[in-house]
Parts: structure tokens; C-alpha cells; sequence
């Protein structure tokens, strides 16, 4: 049974990435991109890992496809990086590609049986810090340091974006898109979505701690709200330079830092997270870390700031 | 045996989408080809997550949650790739 | 005392080259340089024995004069200071004089230290120091026969260097405690080196290519003679010697070689007649210099190898001997070529008087600092083939020096009434002079005596080849033989057929790179190296397949 | 090992500034909001680099006391130290040399320029530090989306277009290595460097990862064949941002790779794969410099020469035979040739920078009259080239001799002649280039600030100041190794 959930899976998965890959335009492969998400997303629930499922469908498939549908009509030509292959360097690369493949899978099934595991590992401290779901665990206190730096790694991409617009727009507004007026319908869907969309995310990130669900599964799906609604054009796109946007683009690293230096005080290890107080301090951090992380991927989606005079 | 299926899918999704990444002159094309071998990696990932459930629960939340990080690092490098496609895209500025 | 004057030989030319960063002191700059090697003469001449350890281990860097050195350090600095006063004068109105200045303060440091240092890694670094700087001497006219030169001088000068940091490596692995040992410990483990031949081959490669040994010789007649004429004396003089000194510090004296100390005079002798035979067709004076510095250190190095062979002590004593006479004699030779060209008819008569006992010096004019160091070096050849053709040398030495005054006559200036500046003619005559009293002076510590020297019988011994030169030249210039075109550096020629193939090769490297920069081409290496190198991987490891 | 924060600080502290940087971006001038977190940082890296020296350990830090193979370890040691020291040396040269408050010039650039500076300097501690495989793809990807973006600084089309071919490139490199790492947790359940070593074997999916992750970081590393990205991007970046990423971030991933190589599973030398890894070091040094030489631009020629310096690095590998290869000579011949390129690098692209802006052109034929007009920067550039060509005395020839000595002891002739041949053809696109500035000319020059050109000359000073070390293996570089778990809470 499952077997033939995995297959009804591998199957479109694998169509669609030949398809993204070969088709001739780039607005069909576009759209596959778009249904490849949304089977991703499906194969996770497969592997029941739902965190990763939500966070695959809010930010893989959903962030990344409109990223680059967005993009798509903006652009005016395409950008080419040299001359497109010939065709006997198509038949290497296509060869090479399936000897990778193949090795590759041989290589999976080579894999150690039974698997080597942290969950039990995992699960043990979980008590100490008051959260339930070992995945929230592993993101905030085992692994803190990642996910602190994964968040530079955001504020890193978004200063890379701003300093990608021109001179003259700094410190000014994102495009507004798509630059006509936005439909009726977009509108009202927005206005109709965006309020019950927000319960959904404060929920997903209550639950985090507990459940399926966390910081950045939330955060996207606000973010997503968000630009549906400058899309439909009731909200402005954050300013760059200063202001609100950059404090919240701070709080959350800081914040998590400041956590850690408290922890430093507390039990004598830096990042760590003081018994008593672990679960109140986890969710400041996290509300902390979940602004930064909305203002990132809308200034990530919304790209580089224009000129002002320009609008 | 539905995760050794996934598994392979992710093989076969990173072969292809090196393949495109190899072949496509243009750079958004190639953009969607880095983002099909990210999906076959964290697929592999998810494989191995899957195959080193214990304790009760349904997966190895290290792996899952390692794919978590991935993927938003993923979407910050398709952001900038996409932001600099755009400029690049604009006609005959040359500031 | 002692020690600071040895640390200021090399130190003071260094802290003037430094000088030029402050814009005050560059317009003196080349007014200071006679002024520049002062502390090493001294050294020379109140320091010998002294030594001096900058740092002590594990870096070791350490500075010592013993004998041969002192000889060498003292001759260079005079010449250094004689040329200097020249050049201060030659180049007065030079619009590139700073640089001139930088570079040649840069060259003497380098070769001062030369003859000072007495480990590895100290040698390396003046040697260097004193190669690359006189590149700067050699393309200063900056015109395109100066550019064609400087850029052979710099090749080859890098390829010795290449050849003298692997053989020092490779001394220096055999040395216990590793790191920067003194050359004398280096050398002390040469002959039971596993690398033995290689050594000694490299070492002859990289000094014999600072030498001129045929046929590393071809950058010298390119080199020396375009630099301008104070350069080129402190070039064929001085940095040549560089070579010499390495001889003397790196080749092991009296261990058994098989057959190196043969091959080193054989290559020696050759060089010293070859040089001779090309000398003979170039019309240019300077060219011919070159020419008789490449013969004369070709003698120099069959002394070496006559060392080597004979397992005498003194020889680094005899061959430095040799060397400071050839380093003065063919110093103020190169000065009095502008002496000459300076000076119109009438005062050009006495300058060259002068210059021809200086060139007949080279040959072993009896009287003259040639004949000191001839006979010095005599007993190291003894009696066999290897005696006949170093006696023989000079017959060669002679009929190239008789060809350099024929075409030194020409040069006189024109106008007769033009008379050779003092900046010029002094610092010539100083040098003149030098070259047979210091080679007097120090003859004792060679061992001779100078009632010997100037016996009848050694007299005649000094004369024969010489008469015997005379009169092939005269008889080569009865038989009215038309000299064949070789143009300067003869075999370059040879080299510079492969130009067009390097060309073609840095061509295909710049296609080459142009592919693989493509991206698809990029990508499928990518994959390519993955498999191959997970390839090579498994197979270095053996197969073993995951168990339990 | 001593348990110390320190190393925590030297990668938070820059985040720290990133942060400062964005919160009162517009309110006070960047440079002097990063100005003190450039003070900290130079501070964290030389007390982590006295502390290691002086208890002969490395600094270890678990962080939030979870230990491996659950939680994450960073680790200073000798290595690590060095390199930590290299980089803040680095960043302050590259500082001053990009310091100017007088500057009217705002916006986008200017602030961009330090946020992305200090981000970058996090990102480097943390790669040289780590020792967690998925937290070195972190340090990996904070790296070149800061890379990235510092070429794509200066808005020319030439820069973007520089700038996606690096972030594709890199990226390609980026999803290899994850693979890697997603293969080594499948097999073992463990990231962590020092577990990792404990329980590794060379079965075929251990290996075949480590081929994913060391082929990966080579691409991102710019070996030959792979460095498509690095001349376009090294060539438009603006000249401190070259000076960066020539000197310090092509150096990261390396140290990685032998980390992997030496730590994780010490390869034989005498087998194929260190072999192969030398093999394409040495084409790239022989294939690079020729290229160098032919350039037009003096920054391309520069970049070229970082390629053939990052081919030197990957010469170490066939040359560390012994069981414990960081007491063997090619250990600290290679690990001083990344030491003492990383400093005459960034003072020889600070250097071009300069004159850039004092000629307004890089053309190298065109430099006559420059000696005179910037002797300062020029001596500058002439050190920072003897070490490039090995030349003594410089941190260059150094490290050509120790390599040397280790390729002949090791029998391995080719490399020896690879390293001498690499040295001629380096001291030939160097000489072009200073023959060029210093024939005679007058050309229109513009004033550099003097304390720039100071720094510039200040950091190549350094280049020869590490021409003083002895030769022979470093102490300092062994220590932490081999490396040992965690076992307990500090």
C-alpha cells in the first residue's frame, strides 16, 4: 500500500523533473516547477516528516515558484551564462548525469540496516526543555547555532539583494508587482484570505513546540500573506535603509543571542536554556527570530529597492 | 521499502536536475535545475531520516530538521540568483 | 666593532635603496654610491676571521669572513666604490638615475653579502638578491635590444636559481636537525648523499649559468654589454662572481668525487676556448669583454675542478685569488671602453697604454696581476694534458684581448679635442692600479712567494703562450680570413627558434582556458571528477563492502 | 583542550555588527558602526591565538553544553588559531585601506560594503572553527552569499554577471557537499569531526561521500578544472572585496577538504586520490601562471595568480606520509603557503586597487611613471610579489622550501619541479607588471590617502616578516591533533 503511495509519488516527481528540465519554454517549465512543489511537499508527508512538508510547501514550492514566476515577468530577455551546450557535450553530460545516478542509488541501498539514529537522543532532553517536538528541539537548543547563523544567512541575502538595486534607489521601495492594478478578484481573495491565513500561522506557531508546526512554517505562510496582499496592492512593500524593517530584520539574531548570553549566566553554558524558564524564553526567541525571518523572505521575494521617482 | 523508492526518486532528481544545471544556457533555467537537485538532496535526506526511525517516533529529527535549515538557505540563494537575473535582464543600463 | 662593520657591508647599501621611498634623499642618491661599500672594504680589511650569529637556532642565520672571502668582499668593494664614483658621473644627467641608484644598491648588497654569509638560506637570498637586482642594471637603456637582453638575463637567472634551491633542499635533507644549516655542515654531507650527482649537477648548473659555462653562457654578451658602461663593469666584475663564490662555499673540497673534478675542468677549458672562438668574430669591444669573461671564467672553473681533483686545501684561497685579479683587470676594462669613447685623439694615446697592459693582464702578462694569479693556480693543474691546455688558455686569452684592442682603437671619440672627464678617468686609473697592488698585496696568502713569481723561469713560462697568441694573430691577420657573422650569444639563436613554439603553446593554453571556463564544459568536468576521484577512492581502499 | 567562549564570540561578534549595521542604517555612518566590532573581532582572534599558543591546546566550546554527536563543538586549534589570525589581519588591512569617512558617497555600496565585510569574517571563523560537517555547509553558504554579493557591489553589468556565474557555481558545489554530509549521517548518524573519526571506515558509502563533499568544496575552492567563476569575479569586485575573497575565502574550502582528508579519514599518501588532488594542483599552477602572464588587466592578473597559488595548496596532499601528517613538513609548508598567500595577496589586489584609483585603470602596460608618483604602494606590490614567487625573505619562499623538501624527501619529483617551475613563471607575470610602473612617465595621478597606502605596505611587511620563521614543522600547527571527542561537561 505504501509502496504504491511512494511510486504514485516517484512517478510525477521524476515526469516533472524531466519535464522542468526539457521542456523548450520556460514559462511551461515554470508552471511544473510550481506542481513539482506541490508533489515535494506530498512525498514529505509520505516520509511522515510534516514539519519539513509544511515547510517544503510554504517555502520550496511557494516562496521559490513565485520568486520565480515574478521574475519571469519581469524579465525583458533572457540571460544567458555562454552558448548553450553542443550535442555531443549534451550525450557526456546526459551519460555522466545517469553514471551519478545510478551510483548514487547503489549507494543508497548500500546504506547500513539497521540505521544508525539520534532520534532516541533526541527525544531524551525534551523534558528539560519543555517543548514536546524533538524537530523544534533540535532547531533551537541542540542545533541553536545553526539556525542562528541560517538567519544571518537570510540577513546576508537580503543586504546582498539591496546592494544588487541600482545606486540611486537606496533605501527606497521593492517594485510594486505586477504593475497594473491588481484584479478584483485578487483583491477580494485577499482580503478574504489574509486575516484567516493569520490565525493559521499563530496557530502552526503555538503548536510548534508541541506538534508539527514551528517558527518557520508560520513565518512563511505570513510572509506569503503578506505579498499577497501588496500584490493586491493593500500594503505598501517594506522600505529598505533603516527604519522598522531593519530593527526587525535584528531583533531576531540579537534576541537569540541575548537568550544565550542569559543562558551563559544562568547555567554556565552559552546557548543553553535555563530549566525553570525554558519554554517562555524559547518562544520570546522564536517571536523574536519569526519577525525577522517575515521581513527577510518578503524583502528576499519583493527584491532590490527602486527609485522613488520612478513610480 | 516506500522510503527506498523515495530515495531513489532523489538520485534520480539530483542526475537530472545536474543534467539541466550542465546544459541550459540560461541562467534562470539553470536556476530551476540547482532548485530540482536541493528537492533530490533533501529527499535523500528525508530517505535517511525516514530509515532511522526509533524511539517512538516517526523519523530522525536531526536529518528532518538539517532539511529545514536547507531549504530556507535554498530559497535566500534562488532570491539573490533571481534578483541579479532581473537586473541583468534590464536593457542597456550601465550605470 | 668588526661585527657591526660585517653586518653594515650589506646593511648600509640596503638602508640607502630604502632611502629612495623618502623624496628628499632621491636626488643624491647617486652621488652616495661611492660612498655605499666603504663599511665592507673595511670589513674586508680589519675583519677577516670575524664572525657574527644574527639569530641564533633553530633559524641560524649567520655571517662569517674567513680568507677567501675577505679577498672577494674587499676586491668587489673597491670596485663597487671606483665604479660607483663613474657611474655618479656617467649617469649624472640620467633621467632614470634613481632607479639606476636603487637597483645598484640592491645588486651590492647582494653581492657583499655574498661573500659574507655562511648559511643556507642567507646564501639563497643574497644570491637572489644580487641576480634579480642587476636585472635592473642590465634593462635600464630601456631600448629594445636592452629589453631583449634583461628579459634572456632574467630567465636564465631564474632557472639557476631554480636549480640551486632544489640542490640546496636536497643538501640540506641529509643534514641532521633539519631546518637552515650552515653551508659548511651542508657540505660536509654531500659526498655520502644519496643525491650526490644530482647535487653536484645542479649546482654546477646554477652557478656555471651565473659563470657563463658554455652553454649557459648565451645571456652574457647580451647582458653585460648593454647595461650602461659602469654597469657592465660591475656585472662581468663583480656579479659573476656570484658563481665563483658558490664554487668555493658548496663545492666539498677534499672528499672523493669520482670524476666531478674532471668533468669540471673539462667543461671549464672548453668554456675557456669556445669563448675565445666566438670572442674572436664580434666587433664590438664591449661584446668581446664579454666574450673574455666568459673564457675566464671557464678557467676559473677548471681551477675549481683541478681542486677537486688534486684534493688540495688551498684551492678556495686560489681560485678567489684568480677571481678578484679577473674581478679589477675586467672592471676597469669595461670603465676605460667609456674612458676611451670620451677622449679624442691625442689623450685617448695614454688611456690606452693602459688598457692594453689591463687586457694583456688577462692573458698573464708578466708584471701584471694576471701573471700573479696564473702561477699561483699553476701546480693545482700538475703536469699532465689539463696543464698543457690551461697554459694554452692563455694563447687564447691573447688573441682575443690583441682583437678587443683593434677594435677598442676605433672607438676613440672623433672630435680630438675632447678629453675624458676626471669623474671618468680617475675612478679607471684608481681601478688600474688596484688590480696589481691588491693582487701584489695578497699574494703571500696564496702561499707563493714573490720571488717565484718573478724568477726568469716562471717569466718565460708566462711568456710563451703569449708570444705564441701574438703571433697566430698577427698570421691570422695575414691570411686576410673573412671572421663569420655570429651574432651576440651565438647559441641563443638556437633558443630563439623555439619562440614561435612557446608561443603557439601559451596560444593553446589561452583556448584552453577559454573552454574550460565555458560552463557546460565546467559542469561535465565537475561530474567527471566526482566519479573519477569516488573512483580512485575505492580503489585505493580496496573493496569492502559495508559489513554488519 | 582548554573549554573557552572565545571562539563563540569570534563568530557571533560580527553577526553582532551585521545587526548593528542594519538596525541604524541611516543614522550613523557604516564605517563607524563596524569600526569597533572590526576592533573586537582583531582582539577575539588574537586572545584565542595566545591562548592556544600558550597552553599548547586547542580552545573548545560546546554550545549550550550539548555535546556531539547531538549538539555542536566549535573548535580553535593551532590550525584554526593561525588562520583566525590570518583573517583578522587581513580584515583590518582590508579596513583601513577602504576606511573613508571623508567621503560624501552613501547609500548602497558603502553601507553593503561593511555589513557584507563583517558577515564575511563570521562566516570565515566559523569555517575555520567548526566541526560539525552540516555546520561547515552554514559557514559555506554565509560565505558565498556574502561573496557573492561583494562582487555584484559595484552595479557594472560586468560584476552581476561575474556575480551569478560564482552563486551558480558555488551553489552546484554547495548541493554536492549536502549530498556528502546527507550520505555520512545516513551511514553513521554523526556529524561531528572527532566522532566521526572514531568510528569511520573506508567502505564505499564513507568514501563516496567523501568524494561528494571534497569534489564540491573544490569547485568551490576554484581548482582547475573548476574555476570558471573566480577570474570574472575576482577581477570585478571592488578592490578591498577582492582582497577578501583572493586571500581568504577560496581558503576556506579548503581547509575544510583537509580537514576531511587528514581528521575524518586519513588517505594514504602513497594511494591514487591524494595523487589526483596534486596532480590537478599542479596543472593548475603551470596552466594559470602562463595565463597570468598574458593578461591585459592587472586585477585579472592577479586572479589568475590566486589560481595557480590555490594549485600550490593541493600539492600537500601526497606530501604528508607519515601517521601523523601534521608533524610532517608538507603539513606546515602547506599550511604556511595559505598563510603567506593570503597575506601578499591582499596586499597585492589593495595594492592594484589603489593604483586603479590613482590611474584610473588597471591596464598593465600603461603603469609607466608610476614608481614615482606611488612608490609607497608600488614597494608594496614588489613584496607582496617576492612572496608570490617564493623569493627570500618572504612567508613564499618559506613555504616553497618546505614543500620542496617534502616533495624530494617523499620522492615525488614532479611536484618539485611543478613548485620550481611555478616559482619562474610567477617571478615573469610579477616583473611585467613592476618593469611596466617603473619606466619613465608622467601620467595624471590622483591622490591616495597616505594611511592607505601605508596599510598596504604594512600587511606586505608581514608577508616578509614570515619569511623569519624557521624551517622546519611547526609545533603550533599540531596542535589538536589528532582530534580527540568531547567527553564531558566543562
Amino acid at each position: 500500500m505504501n509502496e504504491l503511495l511512494a511510486l504514485a509519488l516517484a512517478f510525477p516527481l521524476v515526469l516533472g523533473a524531466l519535464f522542468i528540465v526539457l521542456a523548450a519554454s520556460t514559462r511551461a517549465a515554470l508552471f511544473g516547477f510550481f506542481a513539482f512543489g506541490l508533489f515535494l511537499a506530498l512525498a514529505w508527508v509520505e516520509l511522515e516528516a510534516i514539519d519539513v512538508a509544511l515547510t517544503e510547501a510554504a517555502i520550496g514550492g511557494g516562496a521559490t515558484g513565485l520568486l520565480l514566476l515574478r521574475l519571469n515577468a519581469r524579465m525583458r530577455r533572457t540571460v544567458s551564462l555562454g552558448q548553450p551546450a553542443g550535442p555531443q557535450l549534451r550525450i557526456v553530460a546526459g551519460l555522466l548525469a545517469v553514471l551519478v545516478t545510478l551510483v548514487l542509488g547503489a549507494l543508497l541501498l548500500a546504506l547500513p540496516d539497521p540505521a544508525p539514529s539520534l532520534a532516541a537522543a533526541t527525544v531524551e532532553p525534551l523534558p528539560t526543555l519543555g517543548i514536546s517536538n524533538p524537530i523544534t528541539a533540535v532547531l533551537i537548543a541542540y542545533r541553536a547555532l545553526d539556525t542562528l547563523l541560517e538567519i544571518a544567512v537570510l540577513l546576508i541575502a537580503v543586504v546582498g539583494i539591496r546592494v544588487m538595486g541600482a545606486e540611486r534607489g537606496w533605501a527606497g521601495r521593492p517594485v510594486p508587482w505586477p504593475a497594473a492594478e491588481p484584479s478584483p478578484a485578487l483583491v477580494f481573495l485577499a482580503r478574504l484570505l489574509v486575516p484567516a491565513g493569520l490565525v493559521f500561522a499563530v496557530y502552526l506557531f503555538w503548536v510548534g513546540a508541541d506538534a508539527p508546526g514551528g517558527k518557520f512554517q508560520a513565518s512563511t505562510l505570513v510572509a506569503a500573506l503578506w505579498l499577497l496582499a501588496i500584490m493586491a496592492g493593500l500594503a505598501p512593500a517594506p522600505r529598505t535603509g533603516g527604519g522598522w524593517t531593519g530593527i526587525a530584520l535584528a531583533v531576531g539574531p540579537l534576541a537569540f543571542i541575548a537568550a544565550g548570553a542569559i543562558g551563559l549566566a544562568a547555567t554556565g553554558s552559552f546557548l543553553a536554556w535555563p530549566e525553570p524558564v525554558a519554554k517562555p524564553m524559547i518562544v520570546v526567541v522564536e517571536l523574536a527570530l519569526a519577525a525577522s525571518v517575515v521581513v527577510a523572505l518578503v524583502m528576499l521575494v519583493a527584491g532590490p529597492p527602486e527609485p522613488e521617482a520612478g513610480r | 521499502m516506500s522510503a527506498t523508492i523515495l530515495g531513489l526518486t532523489g538520485a534520480l532528481l539530483v542526475g537530472i536536475g545536474l543534467f539541466g544545471l550542465i546544459v541550459h544556457p540560461t541562467a534562470l533555467r539553470k536556476l530551476l535545475a540547482f532548485n530540482l537537485v536541493g528537492a533530490g538532496v533533501f529527499l535523500i535526506f528525508g530517505v535517511v531520516a525516514r530509515r532511522a526511525a526509533a524511539a517512538g517516533l516517526p523519523g530522525d529529527p536531526v536529518p528532518q530538521a538539517i532539511v529545514i535549515t536547507g531549504i530556507v538557505v535554498a530559497f535566500a540563494a534562488t532570491a539573490l540568483a533571481a534578483t541579479l537575473l532581473a537586473r541583468l535582464s534590464e536593457p542597456g543600463e550601465q550605470p | 666593532m668588526t661585527r657591526l662593520l660585517i653586518a653594515a657591508s650589506f646593511a648600509l647599501p640596503l638602508a640607502l635603496a630604502a632611502a629612495a621611498l623618502w623624496p628628499a634623499m632621491r636626488g643624491r642618491l647617486l652621488a652616495l654610491l661611492p660612498v655605499a661599500p666603504l663599511p665592507a672594504l673595511a670589513a674586508a680589511i680589519l675583519a677577516p676571521g670575524g664572525s657574527l650569529v644574527l639569530t641564533p637556532d633553530p633559524l641560524r642565520l649567520t655571517l662569517a669572513l674567513d680568507t677567501p672571502g675577505a679577498m672577494l668582499l674587499g676586491a668587489s668593494a673597491l670596485l663597487w666604490c671606483a665604479a660607483g664614483a663613474y657611474a655618479a658621473s656617467y649617469l649624472a644627467t640620467s633621467p632614470r638615475r634613481t632607479a639606476f641608484a636603487v637597483w645598484w644598491l640592491l645588486t651590492m648588497a647582494g653581492s657583499l653579502g655574498l661573500c659574507l654569509v655562511a648559511d643556507m638560506t642567507s646564501f639563497y637570498l643574497f644570491f637572489t638578491v644580487a641576480s634579480l637586482a642587476a636585472y635592473g642594471l642590465v634593462a635600464h637603456e630601456a631600448t629594445p635590444t636592452a629589453q631583449r637582453a634583461s628579459l634572456v638575463y632574467m630567465a636564465l637567472a631564474l632557472l639557476g636559481e631554480a636549480f640551486l634551491l632544489l640542490a640546496f633542499v636536497m643538501m640540506a635533507i641529509g643534514v641532521p636537525g633539519g631546518g637552515n644549516p650552515s653551508i659548511a655542515q651542508a657540505v660536509a654531507g654531500v659526498a655520502t648523499s644519496p643525491f650526490r650527482d644530482t647535487i653536484l649537477a645542479l649546482l654546477v648548473l646554477g652557478f656555471g649559468l651565473k659563470m657563463g659555462l658554455v652553454p649557459l653562457h648565451v645571456w652574457m654578451p647580451l647582458a653585460h654589454p648593454v647595461a650602461p658602461m659602469p654597469a657592465s663593469a660591475v656585472l662581468s666584475g663583480i656579479v659573476v662572481k656570484a658563481g665563483v663564490i658558490g664554487l668555493i662555499r658548496f663545492l666539498p673540497f677534499g672528499a672523493p668525487l669520482g670524476g666531478w673534478g674532471e668533468a669540471l675542468i673539462i667543461l671549464g677549458l672548453f668554456t675557456a676556448f669556445y669563448a675565445v672562438a666566438i670572442g674572436l668574430t664580434q666587433p664590438h669591444p664591449k661584446v668581446v669583454l664579454a666574450y673574455s669573461t666568459v673564457s675566464q671564467m671557464g678557467v676559473v672553473a677548471a681551477i675549481a675542478g683541478a681542486g677537486l681533483v688534486s684534493d688540495s686545501n688551498a684551492t678556495p684561497v686560489l681560485v678567489a685569488f684568480y677571481a678578484l685579479h679577473h674581478m679589477l683587470v675586467k672592471g676597469a676594462l669595461f670603465l676605460g671602453v667609456g674612458v676611451i669613447a670620451a677622449a679624442g685623439g691625442p689623450s685617448a694615446r695614454p688611456v690606452f697604454v693602459v688598457m692594453a697592459a689591463l687586457a694583456l693582464a688577462l692573458a698573464g702578462l708578466p708584471f701584471t696581476s694576471g701573471a700573479l694569479a696564473k702561477y699561483a693556480v699553476k701546480d693545482l693543474f700538475g703536469n699532465g694534458i689539463a696543464a698543457l691546455a690551461a697554459t694554452l688558455s692563455a694563447t687564447g686569452s691573447t688573441l682575443l684581448m690583441l682583437h678587443f684592442l683593434r677594435r677598442l682603437s676605433r672607438l676613440s671619440a672623433s672630435d680630438i679635442e675632447v678629453r675624458p672627464p676626471a669623474g671618468l678617468l680617475l675612478p679607471f686609473l684608481a681601478t688600474a692600479a688596484a688590480s696589481f697592488l691588491v693582487a701584489c698585496l695578497l699574494l703571500p696568502s696564496t702561499g707563493t712567494p714573490y720571488a717565484a713569481v718573478f724568477a726568469p723561469e716562471a717569466l718565460w713560462k708566462a711568456s710563451w703562450p703569449m708570444l705564441l697568441g701574438a703571433a697566430l694573430a698577427l698570421a691570422l691577420r695575414r691570411s686576410a680570413l673573412r671572421m663569420p657573422s655570429i651574432p651576440e650569444g651565438d647559441l641563443i639563436v638556437l633558443a630563439a627558434r623555439l619562440v614561435p613554439a612557446i608561443r603557439r603553446l601559451a596560444d593553446a593554453a589561452d583556448r584552453m582556458d577559454e573552454t574550460l571556463r565555458s560552463w557546460p564544459v565546467a559542469g561535465a568536468l565537475l561530474l567527471l571528477l566526482l566519479l573519477g576521484l569516488g573512483a580512485a577512492m575505492q580503489l585505493s581502499a580496496g573493496f569492502h563492502p559495508v559489513g554488519g | 583542550m582548554t573549554v573557552s567562549l572565545l571562539p563563540v564570540w569570534a563568530v557571533l561578534a560580527p553577526v553582532i555588527g551585521l545587526c548593528a549595521l542594519l538596525l541604524l542604517e541611516g543614522r550613523l555612518r557604516p564605517e563607524w558602526v563596524a569600526a569597533p566590532f572590526i576592533a573586537i573581532g582583531l582582539y577575539l582572534s588574537i586572545s584565542i591565538a595566545y591562548e592556544v599558543i600558550s597552553h599548547e591546546a586547542s580552545l573548545v566550546y560546546a554550545l549550550g553544553g550539548w555535546l556531539p554527536p547531538l549538539g555542536l563543538t566549535l573548535r580553535a586549534d593551532g590550525v584554526g588559531a593561525v588562520l583566525l589570525a590570518l583573517t583578522a589581519l587581513v580584515m583590518v588591512g582590508v579596513s583601513i585601506c577602504a576606511w573613508a569617512p571623508a567621503d560624501g558617497a552613501g547609500g548602497r555600496g558603502r553601507s553593503g560594503f561593511w555589513a557584507l565585510l563583517l558577515a564575511l569574517w563570521s562566516a570565515l571563523n566559523l569555517a575555520f572553527i567548526a566541526q560539525d560537517l552540516f555546520n561547515f555547509f552554514v559557514a559555506l553558504e554565509m560565505l558565498s552569499f556574502s561573496a557573492v554579493a561583494l562582487v555584484a557591489l559595484d552595479g557594472s553589468r560586468d560584476a552581476l554577471t561575474a556575480a551569478l556565474r560564482y552563486l551558480l557555481f558555488a551553489l552546484a558545489g554547495s548541493v554536492l557537499y549536502l549530498l556528502g554530509v546527507g550520505m555520512i549521517y545516513g551511514r553513521y548518524a554523526v556529524l561531528d569531526l572527532a566522532g566521526l573519526r572514531e568510528i569511520a571506515q573506508a567502505d564505499p558509502v564513507t568514501l563516496a561521500a567523501l568524494a561528494l563533499m571534497t569534489v564540491g568544496l573544490m569547485a568551490k575552492a576554484a581548482l582547475f578544472p573548476l574555476h570558471l567563476w573566480l577570474p570574472p569575479a575576482h577581477a570585478s569586485a571592488p578592490a578591498p572585496a577582492s582582497a577578501v575573497l583572493s586571500a581568504l575565502v577560496v581558503k576556506a574550502p579548503f581547509l575544510i577538504i583537509l580537514r576531511l582528508w587528514v581528521d575524518l579519514l586519513p588517505l594514504s599518501a602513497a594511494t591514487a586520490p591524494p595523487q589526483i588532488l596534486a596532480g590537478l594542483g599542479s596543472v593548475a599552477i603551470l596552466l594559470f601562471s602562463i595565463l597570468a602572464l598574458r593578461q591585459q588587466r592587472l586585477k585579472l592578473m592577479i586572479a589568475y595568480s590566486t589560481l595557480a597559488q590555490i594549485g600550490y595548496l593541493f600539492l600537500m596532499f601526497p606530501l604528508m606520509p607519515g601517521p601523523a601528517p601534521w608533524l610532517d613538513i608538507g603539513w606546515t609548508g602547506g599550511i604556511l603557503q595559505l598563510v603567506s598567500h593570503g597575506i601578499a595577496k591582499a596586499a597585492m589586489f589593495l595594492a592594484a586597487g589603489l593604483i586603479y584609483e590613482a590611474l584610473g585603470h588597471d591596464r598593465v602596460s600603461e603603469l609607466a611613471g608610476l614608481a614615482r608618483r606611488q612608490p609607497m604602494t608600488l614597494v608594496a606590490f614588489a613584496i607582496a610579489g617576492l612572496s608570490l614567487m617564493g623569493l627570500p625573505p618572504s612567508g613564499g619562499f618559506i613555504a616553497k622550501l618546505l614543500l620542496l623538501t617534502a616533495a624530494v624527501e617523499a620522492g615525488a619529483w614532479w611536484i618539485a619541479i611543478v613548485v620550481l617551475a611555478g616559482g619562474i613563471l610567477a617571478a615573469f607575470y610579477v616583473f611585467r607588471a613592476l618593469g611596466s610602473a617603473l619606466a619613465e612617465g608622467t601620467p595624471a595621478v590622483a591622490p591616495v590617502a597616505l594611511y592607505r597606502q601605508g596599510a598596504v605596505l604594512a600587511l606586505a611587511l608581514c608577508a616578509l616578516a614570515l619569511g623569519f620563521v624557521p624551517l622546519r614543522p611547526f609545533a603550533l600547527l599540531a596542535i589538536g591533533r589528532p582530534l580527540e571527542a568531547m567527553e564531558a561537561l566543562p
